[in-house]
């Protein structure tokens, strides 16, 4: 694989740009693999890579139903924080933002993690101590955040009205390690390292059955043929219990779509991630100068990746009670995601009721930050064939047992 | 069907093309009946002797007005005071069986919206169809209006009484302040 | 932005006067019922790509509870029924297989 | 050099003339003109540039596909940003000013990035910067980030009225083009309610501008005729000024309405539109051909220049050279030879042409070079000369021919996007070189009908005569299909039947162009998108277009690619070898055209953004300064400060006036909702985890809801009011939860149950009168008797205090004698006058909702939101005693049976005394053994009563604890350490709450 530095940019510069060779390979399959991993998002990319990287399995192919990143991976509003409330989800959501520092010199490439800080907002008394918790659980689990005044909140972020009439201001929650990264980049990175470590990356190949053999997986059916596999796991968001009903079991997840919308590029006018979970938004100003617009999610479940405008209409609103500057840009594009929510909305980590197969879902509205993080710890339990430290907290089980992760304690709407 | 003659002290617009009247409360009962529940729906008809209003209709008689919220409840309104014997003698008939007939008259307060766009000053905010041909006389409608609760009783095109929660009495004059600013009528060109 | 029919009103409803209430026809288990089975009725869902059958309350208007059958992909609504029946009248089956040739039945 | 006529001009008023100024300097144009029609008739061909580059950039359409000239409009609370210059019209004293430039327009500092372009292909920005790491951070990302963006962002807050309106119509039709106008007259007299909505501010769309010299008189009479149908017919509503700019699930449609509405501001709303049948009428966009620099200002649609000539008789050059692929380019240059202009040559890319228009053109005089187009052109901030070169060569220059201006004409795209936006599929049309609906893949309604029909020119039909052929017979059809009124409408064709103008599909060109010349043929204006970037992008893989688009930011600009979309798509169909059909499309997203957030907000905004729920009492807490907490939508008080204290002072008298004297508690937010019937007592045992049925009439009990999984959900009082009735008490912010929840079990779950329920919380309004004197200040009452005797502790009445109507309850939540009233809302504020009034012999005073936080903290009371958070168990809480073993069956009985609800490590619930009594623990702040986190602090405070600090909270197996010390870290530097003891701080033995 050529390397992208300062000299090779330069030559290149010179010649046209001739010497670039393709990201990342095409790829048939063959006819059989130790792993395979069946999604081609960020999430599964990431899984491939740490296999590879942390435990030298290199007979892996990825397989991807459209094109690489084009689920969640492209449909997100790209925020990476880990200042979660409870102990596991700090544990995973930080070891993912710690990967995230490095990753574009791991990877050779570019992901643009800009750590600009992220604010979230408390605007009810209630909110304001239940984000102090968070405050302290952080403090004590080695994330960086502190709790900031209303007029330290104005100072980073200027254009915010912080004496709102209906929610004001009461202090926020900050995480300056928190930020953004580019998040077609993260796609791309992982998969020219994985194809540079001889992953194979299937492009258009959609997985149609899965071959057990006594409830042990054996393979998968595929819109380009058998393949074979000794394991196979299912990193698909979305579309997760469309595959896990294919292996014949059900999943607690519900499927959704989840709205976003970029204004017109301006000039820099906020500087850092914000998030209002009272009014349900957050926002944050792309490097092309577009503002990224979250907030909720629909109420049905939905699989047309597009949803409706009540959410967007509501996120709007709130975010120009809190931002009044905003009212005159314009919105440029919407588009919906679905995502996976889960009983408890944090995510599952896990094996499946199939010996051989195991499963990465349930991200719901907040993957992107994770995508280091939740490869690492499904790849390590791959390898082991048995969640490691990082992955157990996030197995089904815990919802046989009652053992929920319940993050929405911080009155946070998960993202 | 009511009448109320606007007291001028409320009227919350100005020199605008509809007018808004704050009512204030009516005298009013929500009614809750099994269909199925013979004892309690006589009760309806021997006390009040008005038949029970068809989907979102009422049905009416010497100033007391019942309402359709769904097929097991109903609003009684009363607006003569000559009633209200009449009106607290169903309450405690009805409350002798498996029905309910509880006072509501304090839970919400009353507009009265007057004038050619009445029914235009609504559409900004209720996502239902209120075109002219859609909606007729005795029309009785709960929906929404922006994030809040609404009952629409549509006396004519150009009369029509809404209520809300009383606590959103204040966000509802605002919110026809707003709406009924000079300049902002609903308009086609050709 | 869905239109959905509320059988007690007798009209369609915007979406935003409704509230969705996830899977309809779930089997409520209680104390006595194993925890698989509990797991399975609060947790677990069928999250079809596809037709699947579920709840929604006119929370804005009549207040009722009402079920309908709707495709999640192209969100066709196959029609709407009392919230009290136990398993999808023969009716909405029967204007779903006019659509759908491939319709394995509700409980598929 | 770009002028402006002495007479004609369609759109604007030559008597009225308006004064603007661009980037500071006084310019005139008339009414009617539009920023760029102006701009133009004073010769500004330089108005902006470009995003990436910096490079200089005209105007190059006359509409809503604009890529290059976008401005920012307005002044201080009127100011915007980023418009289209094609799109806005001038107003007196309007300011305009160009953007993206440092220090001005003409003079760029960053067009130095243009001489670095070849450093900065597609994808540069992923394989550098990444050196050393902290420079991203700090060197990189805010350099790129000062550069990128176009316009600035307002400062001031807006003055603009924006609103939602919804409309609810049988058919909306979309377009005022002749397609549209008579689908419109086509529909009417059928009982179908129509609406129909215009982009421009007259209707017409093309035809009146594109007609044939001859047919003009015809034409105009036959939108006359339209005109007068459209008005009288009672069907038909017409909007102008608005654009349809997405549509949604089950025909669900926005539409943008700008209208004038005073000298400043402008009325803006958004119409939500719901529509059993949409018409598409959305007419095409002319595309460019892409020939090296034909970025250069000067350079311009053809049709526009036509538009520009008669809609404001503005000329964009005295020497226009047209370069085309199709006949129907050619009108151009008849209506510039009409004029006078000179054409010095046209070059057509095609070999032949047989169609009539070139002779004619030939017969003006004008030369006409086939097979030829443009291989470069000179000029460095306008056009000088362009150099002639062969179709299918390298681009080597011919023949250079001076001129001023360019039109090029690259044929027509299907206006297509909404037809997208819900589930319409496209299909290639490679003869005509563009992607149309397919008719077999359309959007549906809610029921699965095809909701949407396309006409006219968006549906690849461009003559006049075909449209006015193809209207009525289509709408006839949907009639039939719909089976509505199928009176067949029938229209005669007023066109006569032209050869139809053909076109060979060219995208590119010269075909042979050299790799020099790549990195100066732009695809995408507004991102400098070239088409050196898009071969580097399918070099390196980038192969499927959402992949090529996101690499490159092809038609990711404001124009959404309106321009350069197909063209794009084709460049990367050559490269990769493969058939258009097979790269496929970007999915078109909503909007079509861009939308004010403010306008999404709607009226929605500042005293209207969220509901402020407020008490009968509200207007006493306001007078008296209360300050505030909001507690789900309600505003409560959250303590009444006097004069100068500070919070601590207020806080410590309101807590004191209730242990000492008396206090006034305004708890009218409190839920009240009546259950009735049979089955009533059944019902709630079910909801409740203790016992409810049992109650007796006249007695109230406390009850805690969980929810399936075991977690308390809602707290509250039960009142049993008589055999069949109960009045359960909940949460403030939770009286709509469990309303809905009660709801939700009775109808879908226990429908067999005979119950009813109706939420009373605002009926009644509930004041709380608690402190050892509050049986003194009622009983100065003369109707009321509230002796021990006749009120015990958890019991009601109904009474009277003086004529009003109240119901008496003697519950305590501070642990001291305490009665709550509840009052008819109407007359709440009157008897709370009453009380204080009355009370001012006791010394009342009102208290807020953080004192009644404190007291009930002193006695170790729950709050839930507080000592729960959606993941505690009555048992952690030490509730055990509230949890029924007697009943078979309530909510949460199964999932407390679950392995995790028992294990040890749960966190119970537990007092916590700092050894330091005047330090109070921080909110939130966690208990810890080893390192490790073992619980937190649900509640702490300063008691006012015990003047030490008390606190709650959840601990790990926090009740076998009772007496042990904790460390609890406040901060990195500090811990705080304290004792567990039993959560009761204050009158342990409850001998407080009798008075």
């Amino acid at each position: 694989m050529k390397r992208y530095s300062f000299s090779s940019i330069f030559t290149e510069a010179f010649r046209d740009n001739l010497g670039w060779e393709k990201a990342w390979a095409k790829s048939l399959p063959k006819k059989e693999y130790d792993v395979i991993i069946v999604g081609g998002g960020g999430h599964g990319l990431a899984t491939a890579y740490y296999l590879a990287k942390n435990f030298k399995v290199m007979d892996i192919a990825v397989i991807e139903k459209g094109w690489i990143g084009g689920g969640n991976t492209g449909r997100n509003t790209t925020i990476i924080r880990s200042n979660y409330l409870q102990e596991s989800s700090i544990g995973i959501y930080e070891k993912s933002r710690f990967l995230y520092e490095t990753l574009s010199q791991d990877l050779n490439y570019n992901i643009m993690f800009s750590p600009r800080g992220v604010l979230m907002l408390c605007q009810t008394e209630h909110e304001l101590r239940a984000m102090k918790r968070t405050s302290h659980a952080n403090r004590i689990n080695g994330v960086d955040t502190k709790m900031v005044t209303p007029e330290e909140v104005k100072e980073i972020v200027p254009i915010i009205n912080i004496d709102g009439p209906r929610f004001p201001i009461l202090g926020a929650l900050w995480q300056p390690r928190g930020g953004t990264a580019r998040h077609d980049a993260v796609a791309w990175a992982y998969a020219r390292k994985c194809s540079d470590y001889g992953i194979d990356i299937i492009e258009q190949c959609e997985v149609i059955g899965v071959k057990k053999k006594r409830e042990k997986i054996v393979g998968v059916e595929t819109t380009k043929g058998h393949i074979k596999a000794k394991k196979v796991c299912f990193v698909a968001a979305g579309h997760s219990s469309v595959l896990a009903d294919l292996a014949g079991f059900r999943l607690p997840i519900e499927s959704v779509a989840l709205q976003a919308l970029v204004s017109e590029p301006i000039k820099p006018i906020i500087d850092c991630v914000v998030m209002a979970n009272t009014v349900h938004g957050y926002l944050s100003q792309s490097d092309k100068g577009e503002l990224v617009i979250g907030g909720g999610a629909d109420g049905y479940n939905n699989y047309s990746q597009r949803g409706s405008f009540l959410h967007i209409e509501e996120t709007v609103r709130a975010l120009v009670e809190t931002f009044p500057v905003i009212s005159r840009l314009r919105q440029l594009r919407q588009w919906g995601g679905i995502v996976d929510m889960t009983g408890d909305r944090s995510p599952i980590i896990s094996k499946t009721p199939v010996d051989g197969l195991y499963i990465n879902c349930g991200w719901g509205t907040g993957g992107f930050k994770a995508i280091p993080g939740s490869g690492w710890a499904t790849a390590e339990m791959i390898y082991n064939e048995k969640p490691g430290k990082l992955a157990s907290p996030f197995s089904i089980d815990r919802f046989l047992e009652g053992r929920l992760i319940d993050e929405s304690a911080a009155a946070a709407v998960a993202h | 069907m009511i009448q109320r003659v606007p007291n001028k002290m409320d009227k919350i617009t100005d020199d605008t093309f509809v007018d808004v009247y704050l009512i204030g409360s009516i005298r009013s009962l929500n009614i809750r009946v099994d269909q199925r529940d013979k004892k309690s729906l006589n009760i309806i008809k021997k006390n009040i002797a008005i038949e029970l209003p068809s989907v979102q209709k009422t049905s009416e008689r010497k100033g007391l007005t019942l309402c359709w919220i769904s097929n097991d409840e109903y609003l009684l309104l009363n607006e003569k005071k000559e009633n209200d014997k009449l009106f607290n003698e169903f309450k405690k008939q009805m409350n002798l069986t498996t029905g309910v007939a509880e006072n509501t008259t304090d839970l919400r307060v009353w507009f009265l919206v007057k004038g050619g766009r009445a029914l235009d000053i609504l559409r900004k905010g209720v996502p239902l169809d209120l075109s002219k041909s859609k909606i007729s006389k005795g029309s009785f409608f709960r929906t929404r209006l922006g994030e809040i609760q609404i009952n629409i009783l549509i006396k004519s095109s150009n009369e029509i009484l809404v209520s809300v929660l009383r606590s959103h009495r204040d966000y509802m004059v605002d919110w026809f302040e707003v709406c009924t600013m000079r300049g902002t009528e609903i308009n086609f060109d050709l | 932005m869905l239109y959905i029919f509320c059988p007690t009103c007798q009209r369609d409803c915007d979406e935003t006067e409704l509230s969705c209430g996830g899977q309809a026809h779930l089997i409520r288990r209680d104390h006595a019922s194993s925890d698989k089975d509990f797991y399975k009725y609060l947790y677990e869902r069928k999250n079809d790509k596809g037709i699947i059958f579920e709840r929604w309350r006119h929370v804005y208007g009549c207040g009722k509870w009402f079920h309908t059958a709707r495709c999640t992909i192209t969100n066709q609504v196959f029609g709407s029924y009392s919230a009290k029946e136990v398993q999808p009248p023969k009716s909405i089956l029967a204007t779903i297989r006019r659509y759908r040739v491939d319709f394995k039945g509700w409980g598929k | 050099m770009s002028s402006r006529l002495p007479q004609e001009g369609s759109r604007i008023n030559r008597e009225k003339t308006v004064d603007f100024r661009f980037n500071g300097k006084n310019l005139k144009g008339f009414d009617g003109d539009t920023v760029a029609s102006a701009l133009l008739a004073n010769n500004e061909l330089l108005v902006a540039r470009s995003f990436k580059y910096h490079r200089p950039r005209g105007i190059f359409s006359e509409g809503e596909e604009e890529p290059n000239a976008l401005m920012g409009i307005g002044e201080g609370p009127y100011f915007e940003p980023n418009i289209r210059a094609t799109e806005a019209k001038i107003k007196q004293n309007m300011n305009v000013e160009s953007q993206n430039h440092w220090p001005s327009l003409r003079f760029d500092f960053l067009s130095i990035n243009n001489l670095f372009s070849r450093f900065f292909a597609a994808g540069f920005y992923y394989k550098t910067f990444m050196w050393p790491r902290a420079a991203w951070k700090y060197l990189f990302e805010p350099m790129i980030r000062r550069a990128s963006g176009l316009g600035n962002a307002p400062r001031d807050y807006d003055e603009a009225h924006y609103e939602h309106i919804y409309h609810h119509t049988d058919v909306l039709i979309i377009g005022g083009g002749l397609a549209g106008i008579t689908a419109a007259k086509a529909l009417s007299d059928r009982g179908l309610s129509i609406m129909l909505c215009e982009k421009d501010c007259v209707m017409g769309g093309r035809y009146l501008e594109d007609c044939e010299s001859g047919n003009r008189e015809r034409y105009k009479k036959l939108h006359k005729s339209s005109m007068e149908i459209l008005k009288n017919s009672k069907d038909i509503s017409v909007k102008l000024n608005t654009t349809v700019t997405g549509i949604f699930d089950h025909g669900f449609a926005l539409a943008y309405e700008e209208n004038q509405h005073s000298d400043t501001a402008t009325k803006k709303a958004l119409w939500k539109i719901r529509a059993k049948i949409i018409i598409l009428c959305t007419g095409a966009i002319e595309r460019p051909l892409v020939f090296p620099d034909n970025d250069l200002p000067g350079i311009m649609l053809a049709a526009s220049v036509r538009d520009y000539l008669q809609k404001y008789g503005v000329l964009l050059g005295d020497q226009l050279v047209l370069t085309t692929n199709n006949d129907y380019a050619y009108k151009t240059v008849i209506e510039l030879k009409r004029r006078g202009i000179d054409v010095p040559v046209v070059l057509d890319t095609r070999t032949s042409s047989d169609d009539p228009i070139i002779e004619e053109i030939e017969s003006l005089g004008v030369r006409i070079l086939f097979g030829k187009c443009i291989g470069k052109v000179e000029g460095k901030r306008k056009v000088d000369a362009v150099g002639i070169c062969s179709v299918n060569g390298q681009g080597t220059i011919e023949e250079l021919i001076p001129c001023n201006a360019i039109a090029v004409s690259g044929g027509w795209t299907p206006n297509v996007n909404l037809w997208s936006h819900c589930g319409g599929k496209l299909l290639w049309d490679g003869e005509s070189g563009f992607y149309k609906p397919d008719p077999e893949n359309t959007p549906i309604g809610k029921e699965g009908e095809t909701n949407m029909l396309v006409l006219g020119a968006a549906a690849g039909i461009f003559g006049d005569y075909d449209i006015q052929d193809q209207v009525p017979r289509k709408i006839n059809q949907l009639a039939s299909r719909l089976k509505i009124k199928s009176k067949r409408y029938i229209e005669t064709n007023i066109f006569s039947k032209e050869p139809e103008k053909k076109g060979i599909p060219t995208y590119v060109i010269p075909h042979g162009a050299s790799k020099e010349k790549h990195k100066k043929m732009y695809i995408d204006f507004q991102n400098d998108v070239k088409l050196s970037d898009l071969q580097l992008a399918a070099q390196e893989g980038f192969e499927n277009i959402e992949h090529a688009k996101r690499y490159t930011t092809l038609g990711m600009a404001t124009d959404q690619g309106k321009t350069s979309n197909i063209n794009g798509i084709h460049v990367l169909s050559q490269i990769l070898g493969k058939p258009i059909d097979r790269i496929g499309h970007t999915t078109f997203r909503p909007p079509y055209k861009p939308i004010p957030l403010g306008l999404i907000a709607g009226q929605y905004a500042k005293k209207l953004f969220k509901p402020i729920r407020k008490t009968p009492i509200d207007k006493w807490n306001s007078r008296k300064n209360a300050m505030w907490e909001p507690v789900a939508d309600w505003r409560r008080a959250y303590a009444y400060p006097r004069g100068n204290e500070s919070l601590e002072e207020t806080l410590s008298r309101e807590v004191l006036s209730v242990r000492k004297n008396v206090g006034l508690l305004d708890a009218s937010t409190l839920g009240k909702i009546l259950v009735k019937g049979p089955d009533a007592g059944q019902f709630l045992d079910l909801i409740y985890t203790n016992m409810m049925s049992t109650l007796k009439d006249g007695k109230c009990r406390y009850g805690l809801m969980c929810n399936e999984a075991g977690f308390v959900f809602d707290d509250g009082v039960v009142a049993r009011l008589n055999e069949q009735s109960f009045l359960c008490h909940t949460t403030s912010g939770g009286a709509d939860r469990v309303f809905s929840w009660l709801e939700e079990w009775l109808q879908t779950e226990w429908h067999h149950l005979k119950v009813f329920i109706v939420n009373l919380t605002e009926q009644y309004s509930q004041i709380a009168v608690a402190g050892p004197k509050a049986r003194e200040l009622l009983q100065s009452f003369k109707s009321v008797d509230l002796s021990a005797e006749k009120l015990p502790f958890m019991h009601f009445i109904e009474t009277y205090i003086d004529d009003i109507w109240v119901r008496v309850y003697r519950i305590s939540f501070s642990g001291e004698l305490s009665y709550e009233l509840a009052v008819n809302s109407n007359q709440a504020e009157e008897l709370w006058n009453k009380l204080i009034k009355v009370g001012k012999k006791y010394k009342v005073q009102p208290y807020g909702t953080e004192a009644l936080h404190i007291l009930r903290a002193e006695k170790g009371f729950i709050v839930v939101g507080d000592e729960t958070d959606g993941t505690v168990t009555p048992h952690d809480l030490g509730m055990d005693w509230i949890v029924s073993k007697k009943k078979k069956d309530f909510i949460g009985k199964k999932a407390f049976s679950l392995p995790y609800l028992n294990s040890s490590l749960r966190k119970q619930l537990v007092g916590i005394l700092t050894l330091d009594k005047n330090k109070v623990l921080p909110d939130g702040c966690h208990a810890v053994e080893d390192g490790k986190a073992i619980g937190h602090i649900t509640s702490t405070y300063f008691s006012p009563t015990l003047k030490r600090a008390i606190a709650l909270g959840l601990i790990e197996n926090g009740r076998s604890r009772k007496g042990s010390t904790l460390e609890f870290e406040s901060s990195n530097k500090e811990s705080i350490f304290a004792k567990i003891v039993e959560p009761n701080f204050y009158d342990p033995e409850g001998t407080k709450q009798d008075g």
